[in-house]
């Protein structure tokens, strides 16, 4: 199990991470773009574990912290799907394409 | 310890106090809402008298909350501005049905500025971050029938957790580098390699994002514009306040070795903040998204002021936020009374304003000049020593482009001033009765910009408290 | 003798002034205000003389010293030597006669006087300050009211203008900044403090190299105030479109600022580099003079001609200063106080002329010494001031400047001094071109030629005094000038 | 190359597949269930690294609660099943890029650090005791601020959302609140607030 | 001899007067303002008197030189030591000469206004500008320091503007005064820069110390002046040029002499004062004080020399065909003071006598009566018929016998006939040419039968010429009141007798006094020259008929020529307009709109037009938003990790 390098695991982890951005660049739908998101942040998460099992075994900060990472997406997503409901109230479209009102 | 714990901690804890009776009154009782915007000004005003009591140095929780002096006066001018901006805003909510909520929110965000600034843990700092912007996301959306309200909260939201997610991977990143969370130990571990650097750019942009610096800043004035003006004032002064302090201490002590490179990373973002600032700010034509602009144009001086990284520099940072607060809060607070009166908020509604409401027109207009820098209001001062602290360092290109971008900066603040007292309308605002919270707001905000600056007490004090390096 | 009572007087006549209800009331404190101004300004000038026959050889008097700002070492510290002497009598003179002259606005009378008591406010406290923060304060506390005077009482593209002056006074304020923190981060007291003491600097030497990186952002900063070619463009337009009193107070006084800030922060502080740059600024001045002239001699609006004019005028200033003898710097700041008084009486003429006419254009205007002969013999007592006619101040003052600028021996030098001279006689062309055809000739009112002869009134007391107090200072100085000179010698 | 490692690379390919296809799917649903396998990825990925709680956490929070949100929000605001618009060609091949390109920068200066582990490793062990204690100790190594911080976070979250998403009676009603004598003065409010109370009530 | 206690009175008083006159003249004393003002004059008259009598009777001759006494001295305007403008009064006999000149002279003008001027509007304002006149003039003549005079000159230069000006709502008076007032302004500028660099080498402004500094060969300032060259010539000769060249602007001498002829707009007798007697003379009498400095360069005299007698003969030539009474005359001040001139330069072709000197003052002192004479002769004239075009004149002596007389007597004073104050005047300026250079004594030959012939020209037409009756029949206007008698009187009495005042013995350049002897055979030529001048205008002007026309029409390009003025008034058109105007003026206004200003207004421009370019940066999608954002990051961290490695 040790012999997965640790690059490894971050590749894979940034991977997601762009992939996440991928879809937060191209999805024109807000709520897949908050999936994008979610993928963001996980990408983190694992980020945090690896380098804490890997790195800096004696502590735990990193496990912490993406626990907590997880705790904010949630609420972050709350309030992200709230809005997103109340955006689909007043414009009847979930479209980032068509929630442009304000420019320039 | 627990003694400790509650004079550290005091602010939060009053915060945190407050935060829970209102919510009690919201479950438990039926309350007009008059009473509860007396309550919470009263509450406010109590937290305010409060943090003036007893300052302590000291960290509490294994250093995930520092707290000094100066931590404390930061605190306390964001208290104020809290203050200021509820009683301006107090117009606004009488008509709303979610004062009391308005108001937790409101507060929570404010705790989590005052974790953020006493973070001394990253996790805290992110912790912190989170708990004052992810409310401030859903009072961006606090008109909720507006569309431009949604549209500004969605925004806001969106933006920031892909801020946040990047600040994240930076926060990893760092970690991965360091092996720790803790500021004081990470210190040591900053080497400024290539990784390093990398980490730090995305940490920065995640502070980039919150205080809106070009190119990061682009939510701003969408969000601006939509969101109802207290929010928007909030948001402009008090939420970009607080991550300035942050942004400031992690930079002068937890990337102190890195600063040769940090230094040319605020020098370019300073002039491009500035300048884009500027050139934005020219051209619009609403007011809200007008002092958007203005605002970072605003945080683009402050950078050069950071670049100073010397106790000059904390300091003026320090006192040109405070004035920030005065003078950005007291041309919100007219714009926030015309806006809830008449729902106006074209620059050109302003048109005439003067020959209706002289005393507003002043008001804005002495808030204005305090933005633009002009003497005697304290916004010269605040901008003086904050380029004086980034001349400090000896880049006089810096200072140079800085002073000249004054120029167009003077430019778009005079244009409010030209609709006021010189163009012709024929349909002014109506001549607007000033309630007696606003009122008082302003006053608050009048006196402040002017004492602040004249008064050279304000200045040394808070240097006595800075630190750099 | 405290100067800063210079200051706390238009202070308080200005909060006195936003107390008051209605015209009359706004009228007697502002001119009180004036006229205490004016009497403090006497007493200090003779405090001044007791002080120096008493034998104080002390480079400032009347010096009052407390700190301000630690951090930066930054302090509220003023004094006030012959020159801030002789420009604290102008910035009086002309702002009582500006006062006066403006005794009825159209409207918003108390914001009007207001901002005017403001004005002179940042001009006294510019030409008494040491430190150059307080300096810096100052000359930024003026521009506002000057933005809001064009602004709101002006004519003609008065936003246009008033922008234009605002922001191009910013810019030289912007540019004097830079020089300011240049100059403050290089000079290190004994204490090893940086200092933004005036004084302190003088006796601290600037190393060389920084003095040639800093001078030019001072001089040209401070030049823009003072219409350095090409940084003169805001002045037609600014004091064309401005109120009378306004452009007497810009013409009178703003210009001053620039030229004080030249000599003071610019030249003396950084006597190497003025050296050094020395020809350049007398290219600048010379053009200014020369071209200012012939530009002037073009125009058709007598507010633009006296505008450019004191494009020209003020160029004598630059040329003394650049000269950088004893004797031309003394020209310099004797032509600060003479054209300023000149100026402001030449606006306040044509002010009262466009007041009964309501144009200013020279081909709808003529004849005028028939219906208000006053008003006229003002506006050619200020036109012959302006073209130098001995026994006006303009003549003194720039006798001055030529003689002090012949000591310079070097061809260049020469060649300015010869054009410099040869624009009295352009000034001398326009001069008389635009008295000829207003004051004299026959009367001509409007370009029907309808003659609104019978309605047109003379000048009322107000426009008397104002003109009177003024031409009492041209003369005084073109009279007697060794009174002035004696103040200014040090 | 060992089972683990083996069960690794799948697990990575999993996770990378499923969230590439949660990316660029053009069906809403199918895209959320995607993003709900990339999840579970995810949380596979944590029992293979040996951090059982955070997997537990990861699967309940996530799975359970984020995309159970989002897949309500879906059928809240879309006809499921239909085709969401494409973004236009330019937007994708600008974005692909740009994320091509940052991730070969990013991985890049990541790779060139290495991240070589301490040379003896630890073992890495992660009892759920022990995080509880931590997560509620105060002393040394305790995160009992960050867990009552983010307590006031997941509150004011909650109070958000109820103000934004909770349906108001149109607003009409409540603006007249603070005009007294005309229409339905007193009895609007009253109304509002009680049916404010009740939603909430539920909610919490 | 102590002056001191009244000298200064002497230019005081008439400053009063224009004080007292002008602040309140108009109102308190609108009719009793001349009566005030000559009696200031009186005073001024008799003071003046006195204080020559005092300086050559009484002081008289200290070791044999009549001393210059600085009877007075305040330091004015210091500008470093040693240098300063000094208000003092200086007593030489050239000053003292003038003092009486300008005192009497004014004090018959401001006698002859008292009827002249009656009833005009602005009668105190008059008086007023009269006595500053006085008071610039006096200054003038009597100041101990070279910027001194430059101050008074320029007063005198805008004292004469506003009398010409006078009229103001007549145009073309208007034009004239701005006109005297330009050219000699532009003249002054090139008096000025010769101040500057006189008194830059001599480091003194002082005549006396300036003059002694500069004349002493062995002085440093004579090494340094004498040492430099600019543009290849001499610096004294370029200061003493730039000098001669204020002088000659104020006494109108070619080809800057355009200004005097159009200041016959001013009232006549102004034009007696100013523009006759007094003002005009000053390029002589400043050339006059600072002969001692001229002597040392022999060429700019050489200039003065040609320039006045190039004016003295253009002049005449011109006023033989001027129609105007007035520019008759003003052309004939303008060859008589070309006499001046070339008289006091001649002496550097020859042996350098210094008699040019004597002779030049002297035909100035005499010029000055009878010159006066003739203006308010023909102002009384002009008072009488109500116009200046003589052609409307004639066979006034009817009406007028008393002008005519004196008219007479002045015409052949000015003709140089025995014995009248013309001729020895004239005389030993044509025994200074004679001896010094024979081209110009010719040319000054010639000059003074063109004289006589055109003042006679004048005088015929104006008294004798057409029959009397031509609708001036109002016998009761007459001659006017007895002030405006008096004068005339007076100066016909002067211009016959001050010919025989010793003048040389009394004014002289180094204040010895010098003998001319001219004999009896020299005056031959001249006055057989006058004489015949005289027949011409005799023959052609004493009775009305064709001859003149036929004349003009034989001489045809040069009649025309000389009636055109020589075209030189074109000339200068073309320059202001064209050249200065049009190719200096015009660009440079153009320039500062629309280049200068255009710049300004451009950076303005431009700042606003980048903003719109770049306003799409805000594109309102919060996709985008997140793209730049992305960008951003990777820019810095790529610029910073790859570029600018720290």
């Amino acid at each position: 199990m040790s012999s997965i390098p640790l690059t490894h695991i971050l590749f894979v982890s940034t991977a997601l991470f762009f992939i996440g951005m991928y879809g937060l660049f191209t999805r024109r739908n807000l709520i897949t773009m908050l999936m994008s998101i979610e993928l963001i942040l996980n990408s983190v998460n694992i980020n945090f574990v690896a380098f804490n099992k890997y790195l800096y075994p004696d502590k735990l900060n990193g496990v912490f912290f993406s626990l907590f990472i997880i705790t904010v997406a949630a609420a972050e997503a709350a309030v992200a799907i709230a809005i997103i409901i109340n955006l689909y109230r007043n414009h009847r479209s979930i479209d980032v394409e068509e929630t442009q009102e304000m420019k320039y | 310890m627990l003694i400790d714990f509650i004079i550290l901690m005091k602010q939060e804890l009053i915060i945190t106090v407050i935060i829970f009776i209102l919510l009690l009154l919201k479950i438990g009782t039926d309350i007009s809402n008059e009473k509860i915007l007396n309550l919470a000004n009263g509450l406010l005003l109590l937290n305010l008298a409060a943090g003036f009591v007893g300052n302590q140095q000291g960290m509490l929780f294994n250093e995930m909350f520092l707290t000094n002096p100066l931590i404390v006066l930061e605190k306390n001018i964001l208290s104020l501005g809290t203050l200021i901006v509820s009683l301006q805003s107090a117009d606004w909510l009488k008509k709303h049905d979610h004062v009391p909520e308005f108001y937790i929110l409101l507060l929570c965000t404010l705790l989590g500025m005052f974790f953020m600034i006493s973070a001394g843990n990253l996790l805290m700092f992110y912790i912190g971050l989170e708990l004052s912007s992810i409310p401030l996301a859903a009072m961006a959306n606090f008109d909720l029938g507006k569309r431009r309200s949604s549209e500004a909260a969605m925004k806001f939201i969106m933006s920031s957790a892909f801020a946040s997610g990047l600040l994240l991977f930076g926060i990893s990143l760092v970690y991965g580098a360091t092996g720790t969370l803790t500021f004081s130990e990470m210190a040591g571990h900053i080497t400024g390699g290539s990784l390093q650097v990398f980490a730090f750019v995305l940490l920065l942009s995640g502070f980039a994002f919150k205080i809106s610096v070009v190119p990061f800043h682009l939510w701003t004035a969408d969000v601006y514009e939509g969101a109802p003006v207290a929010v928007t004032s909030w948001l402009s002064v008090i939420s970009k306040g607080s991550v300035l302090f942050a942004f400031v201490s992690v930079l002068y002590t937890v990337f102190k070795p890195m600063a040769a490179t940090w230094y040319n990373m605020l020098f370019v973002l300073s002039v491009l903040t500035i300048l884009i600032g500027n050139l934005f700010a020219i051209r619009q034509n609403n007011i809200k998204r007008f002092l958007a602009f203005s605002s970072i144009a605003q945080i683009g001086f402050i950078l050069v002021g950071i670049t100073g990284s010397s106790q000059l520099a904390t300091a003026s940072v320090v006192y040109f936020v405070l004035i920030y607060v005065f003078s950005n809060l007291a041309a919100f607070g007219v714009v926030a009374l015309v806006s809830a009166v008449t729902g106006r908020e074209q620059v050109s509604d302003y048109k005439g304003f003067y020959k209706t409401n002289p005393v507003l027109s002043w008001v804005l207009t002495i808030a204005l000049f305090s933005l633009a820098g002009v003497p005697p209001t304290a916004g010269f001062f605040g901008k003086f020593f904050l380029l004086m602290s980034g001349a400090g360092k000896g880049n006089y290109v810096l200072i140079t482009i800085a002073a000249l971008n004054m120029i167009i900066s003077f430019y778009y603040y005079l244009r409010i001033v030209k609709a006021i007292f010189m163009d012709a309308n024929e349909q002014p605002i109506e001549r607007l009765i000033i309630p007696a919270y606003a009122k008082l707001a302003m006053v608050i905000c009048i006196v402040g910009i002017i004492v602040t600056g004249l008064a050279g007490y304000v200045y040394d004090y808070i240097h006595s408290l800075s630190f750099g390096f | 003798m405290s100067l800063s009572i210079l200051i706390i007087l238009p202070l308080i006549t200005a909060i006195a002034l936003l107390l008051c209800n209605g015209l009359r009331q706004v009228r007697v404190v502002a001119l009180s205000g004036a006229v205490v101004q004016l009497i403090y300004a006497f007493i200090l000038l003779v405090a001044y003389w007791q002080q120096r026959a008493a034998g104080d050889q002390a480079l400032m008097l009347f010096e009052e010293d407390y700190v301000w700002f630690t951090p930066l070492n930054i302090h509220y510290h003023i004094g006030a030597d012959g020159i801030s002497i002789a420009m604290i009598l102008l910035t009086a003179f002309v702002t009582i006669a500006g006062i006066l002259v403006s005794w009825s606005m159209e409207k918003l009378n108390k914001e009007f006087f207001f901002l005017l008591t403001l004005l002179s406010m940042g001009a006294y406290g510019f030409f008494i300050s040491l430190d150059l923060f307080t300096l810096f304060f100052f000359l930024e506390v003026a521009v506002i009211p000057k933005f809001l005077l064009i602004g709101i009482w002006g004519s003609g593209r008065k936003e246009y203008s008033a922008m234009k002056l605002a922001l191009m006074l910013m810019g030289g304020s912007a540019l004097v900044f830079v020089a300011l923190a240049g100059i403050y981060f290089n000079t290190q007291t004994v204490a090893g403090e940086h200092t933004f003491d005036l004084l302190q600097i003088a006796q601290l030497h600037i190393p060389v190299e920084v003095q040639k990186i800093f001078f030019p952002f001072a001089f040209v900063g401070f030049g823009v105030f003072t219409a350095l070619f090409p940084f003169h463009t805001w002045v037609p337009d600014g004091h064309s479109s401005a109120p009378t009193a306004a452009s007497m107070f810009l013409a009178g006084i703003s210009m001053k600022l620039g030229g004080y800030g030249c000599l003071r922060v610019a030249t003396l502080l950084m006597p190497e580099a003025a050296q050094a740059y020395s020809w350049i600024i007398i290219m600048l001045a010379t053009i200014a003079i020369i071209y200012g002239a012939f530009a002037t001699m073009m125009q058709t609006d007598l507010k633009y001609i006296n505008a450019y004019s004191s494009v020209s005028h003020c160029g004598f200033v630059l040329l003394g200063i650049g000269m950088l003898t004893k004797t031309a710097i003394m020209g310099a700041v004797m032509q600060m106080v003479s054209h300023g008084l000149m100026t402001a009486l030449f606006f306040a003429a044509i002010g009262m002329l466009y007041d009964r006419t309501h144009t200013r254009q020279v081909a709808q205007l003529g004849g005028l010494l028939k219906v208000m002969p006053f008003i006229a013999t003002v506006f050619v007592i200020a036109g012959l001031c302006s073209l130098g006619l001995p026994g006006l101040s303009g003549f003194v003052a720039e006798v001055t400047v030529f003689m002090g600028a012949w000591q310079n021996a070097e061809a260049l030098y020469r060649i300015a001094t010869i054009l410099a001279c040869a624009s009295i006689v352009v000034t001398a062309v326009y001069i008389l071109r635009a008295m000829g055809k207003v004051i004299m000739g026959p009367l001509q009112v409007t370009d029907s030629g309808s003659s609104l002869g019978n309605t047109l009134t003379d000048a009322g007391w107000n426009e008397k005094a104002a003109a009177a107090i003024l031409i009492i200072g041209i003369l005084a100085i073109g009279i007697a000038p060794f009174w002035l000179t004696e103040l200014i010698k040090q | 190359m060992t089972a683990s490692q083996i069960i690794f690379y799948l697990i990575s390919a999993f996770v990378l597949g499923t969230a590439v296809l949660a990316v660029t799917t053009q069906k809403i649903f199918r895209s959320a269930i995607w993003l709900l396998f990339s999840l579970v990825g995810v949380a596979a990925w944590y029992f293979w690294m040996q951090v059982e709680f955070v997997a537990a956490v990861q699967i309940i929070v996530y799975v359970g609660g984020v995309v159970v949100l989002i897949i309500f929000s879906i059928f809240l605001t879309q006809q499921s099943g239909s085709e969401m618009p494409k973004p236009p060609l330019k937007r994708i091949l600008f974005s692909l890029l740009a994320v091509l390109f940052g991730f070969a920068f990013s991985y890049r200066i990541i790779y060139e650090y290495g991240f070589t582990p301490a040379i003896p490793a630890k073992p890495f062990t992660v009892p759920v005791s022990a995080i509880g204690e931590q997560m509620l100790d105060t002393r040394q190594y305790g995160f009992v601020l960050p867990f009552e911080v983010v307590s006031m976070l997941l509150l004011a979250a909650m109070i958000g959302c109820i103000v934004i998403a909770m349906k108001t009676v149109p607003k009409g009603k409540t603006v007249q609140k603070h005009i007294p004598p005309i229409g339905t003065n007193g009895s609007g409010k009253l109304i509002t607030e009680s049916k404010d109370l009740q939603v909430e009530e539920k909610t919490t | 001899m102590d002056y001191s206690t009244y000298i200064a009175l002497i230019p005081l008083l008439p400053l009063a007067g224009f004080v007292i006159l002008g602040l309140f003249g108009q109102k308190h004393f609108a009719r009793s303002a001349g009566i005030l003002g000559t009696l200031i004059l009186v005073v001024v008259t008799v003071l003046a008197c006195y204080t020559a009598y005092n300086y050559f009777f009484i002081s008289g001759k200290i070791n044999g030189v009549y001393q210059p006494v600085t009877a007075l001295q305040y330091t004015w305007l210091q500008f470093s030591p040693g240098l300063s403008i000094d208000m003092g009064i200086l007593l030489d006999p050239a000053s003292v000469m003038m003092l009486v000149v300008v005192t009497f002279v004014s004090l018959m003008v401001h006698v002859f206004s008292l009827g002249y001027m009656k009833g005009e509007n602005r009668f105190a304002i008059y008086y007023a500008f009269l006595a500053l006149f006085t008071f610039s003039m006096l200054g003038l003549v009597l100041s101990t320091n070279i910027l001194q005079i430059y101050i008074f000159w320029e007063l005198v230069g805008v004292s004469s503007f506003l009398l010409i000006g006078f009229y103001y709502d007549r145009p073309t008076a208007v034009a004239a005064a701005k006109k005297a007032f330009i050219v000699t302004r532009f003249a002054d500028l090139g008096f000025l820069i010769g101040i500057l660099i006189l008194a830059f080498y001599s480091g003194t402004l002082d005549f006396g110390t300036l003059i002694q500094r500069l004349t002493d060969t062995n002085s440093t300032p004579w090494s340094q002046i004498a040492g430099t060259t600019f543009l290849g010539f001499p610096v004294l000769s370029w200061a003493l040029t730039l000098v001669f060249i204020g002088g000659a602007g104020k006494s109108a001498m070619f080809p800057l002499h355009i200004w005097l002829p159009d200041a016959m707009e001013g009232p006549t007798p102004v034009s007696a004062l100013i523009h006759a007697a007094t003002m005009v003379v000053a390029g002589v009498y400043l050339v006059a004080r600072l002969y001692p400095v001229y002597l040392i360069d022999l060429s700019v005299l050489q200039i003065i020399t040609w320039i006045g007698a190039v004016s003295a003969f253009l002049a005449a030539i011109i006023a033989c065909t001027q129609t105007d009474i007035k520019r008759v005359l003003a052309y004939s001040t303008i060859s008589q003071i070309g006499y001046m001139l070339f008289v006091l330069g001649v002496p550097a072709f020859g042996t350098a006598t210094n008699s040019g000197y004597s002779a030049s003052l002297f035909h100035l002192f005499t010029h000055a009566f009878f010159k006066s004479l003739l203006f308010l002769g023909a102002g009384a004239v002009i008072h009488f018929i109500h116009t200046n075009e003589m052609s409307n004149m004639g066979g006034v002596r009817k009406f007028m016998p008393l002008t005519h007389i004196t008219f007479l007597i002045a015409c052949m004073a000015i003709a140089g006939i025995p014995p009248l104050a013309g001729f020895f005047s004239k005389e030993e300026i044509l025994m200074t040419a004679w001896e010094n250079n024979r081209f110009i004594y010719y040319i000054a030959l010639i000059t003074s039968g063109i004289t006589a012939f055109y003042m006679f020209r004048l005088y015929f037409c104006i008294f004798w010429n057409k029959p009397p009756a031509h609708g001036h029949s109002s016998n009761e206007h007459g001659e006017g009141t007895v002030s405006m008698k008096l004068p005339l009187i007076f100066l016909a009495v002067a211009a016959i007798m001050v010919g025989f005042i010793p003048f040389s013995h009394y004014v002289s350049f180094n204040g010895q006094g010098e003998e001319i002897a001219i004999p009896i055979s020299f005056s031959i030529a001249p006055v057989a020259m006058a004489i015949a001048g005289i027949m011409l205008a005799y023959i052609l002007y004493y009775k009305e008929n064709q001859r003149p026309q036929k004349l003009a029409a034989a001489w045809g390009g040069l009649y025309r020529a000389a009636r055109q003025k020589f075209y030189f008034d074109e000339l200068y058109l073309f320059v202001t307009k064209k050249i200065i105007f049009n190719g200096i003026a015009k660009p440079a206004a153009w320039i500062d709109k629309y280049i200068v200003d255009g710049c300004m207004n451009w950076l303005g421009l431009t700042t606003t037009r980048i903003s719109e370019q770049i306003k799409a940066l805000q594109s309102g999608s919060v996709q985008s938003y997140a793209i730049y954002f992305f960008g951003g990051i990777v820019a810095l961290a790529g610029v910073f990790i790859y570029l600018l490695k720290a």
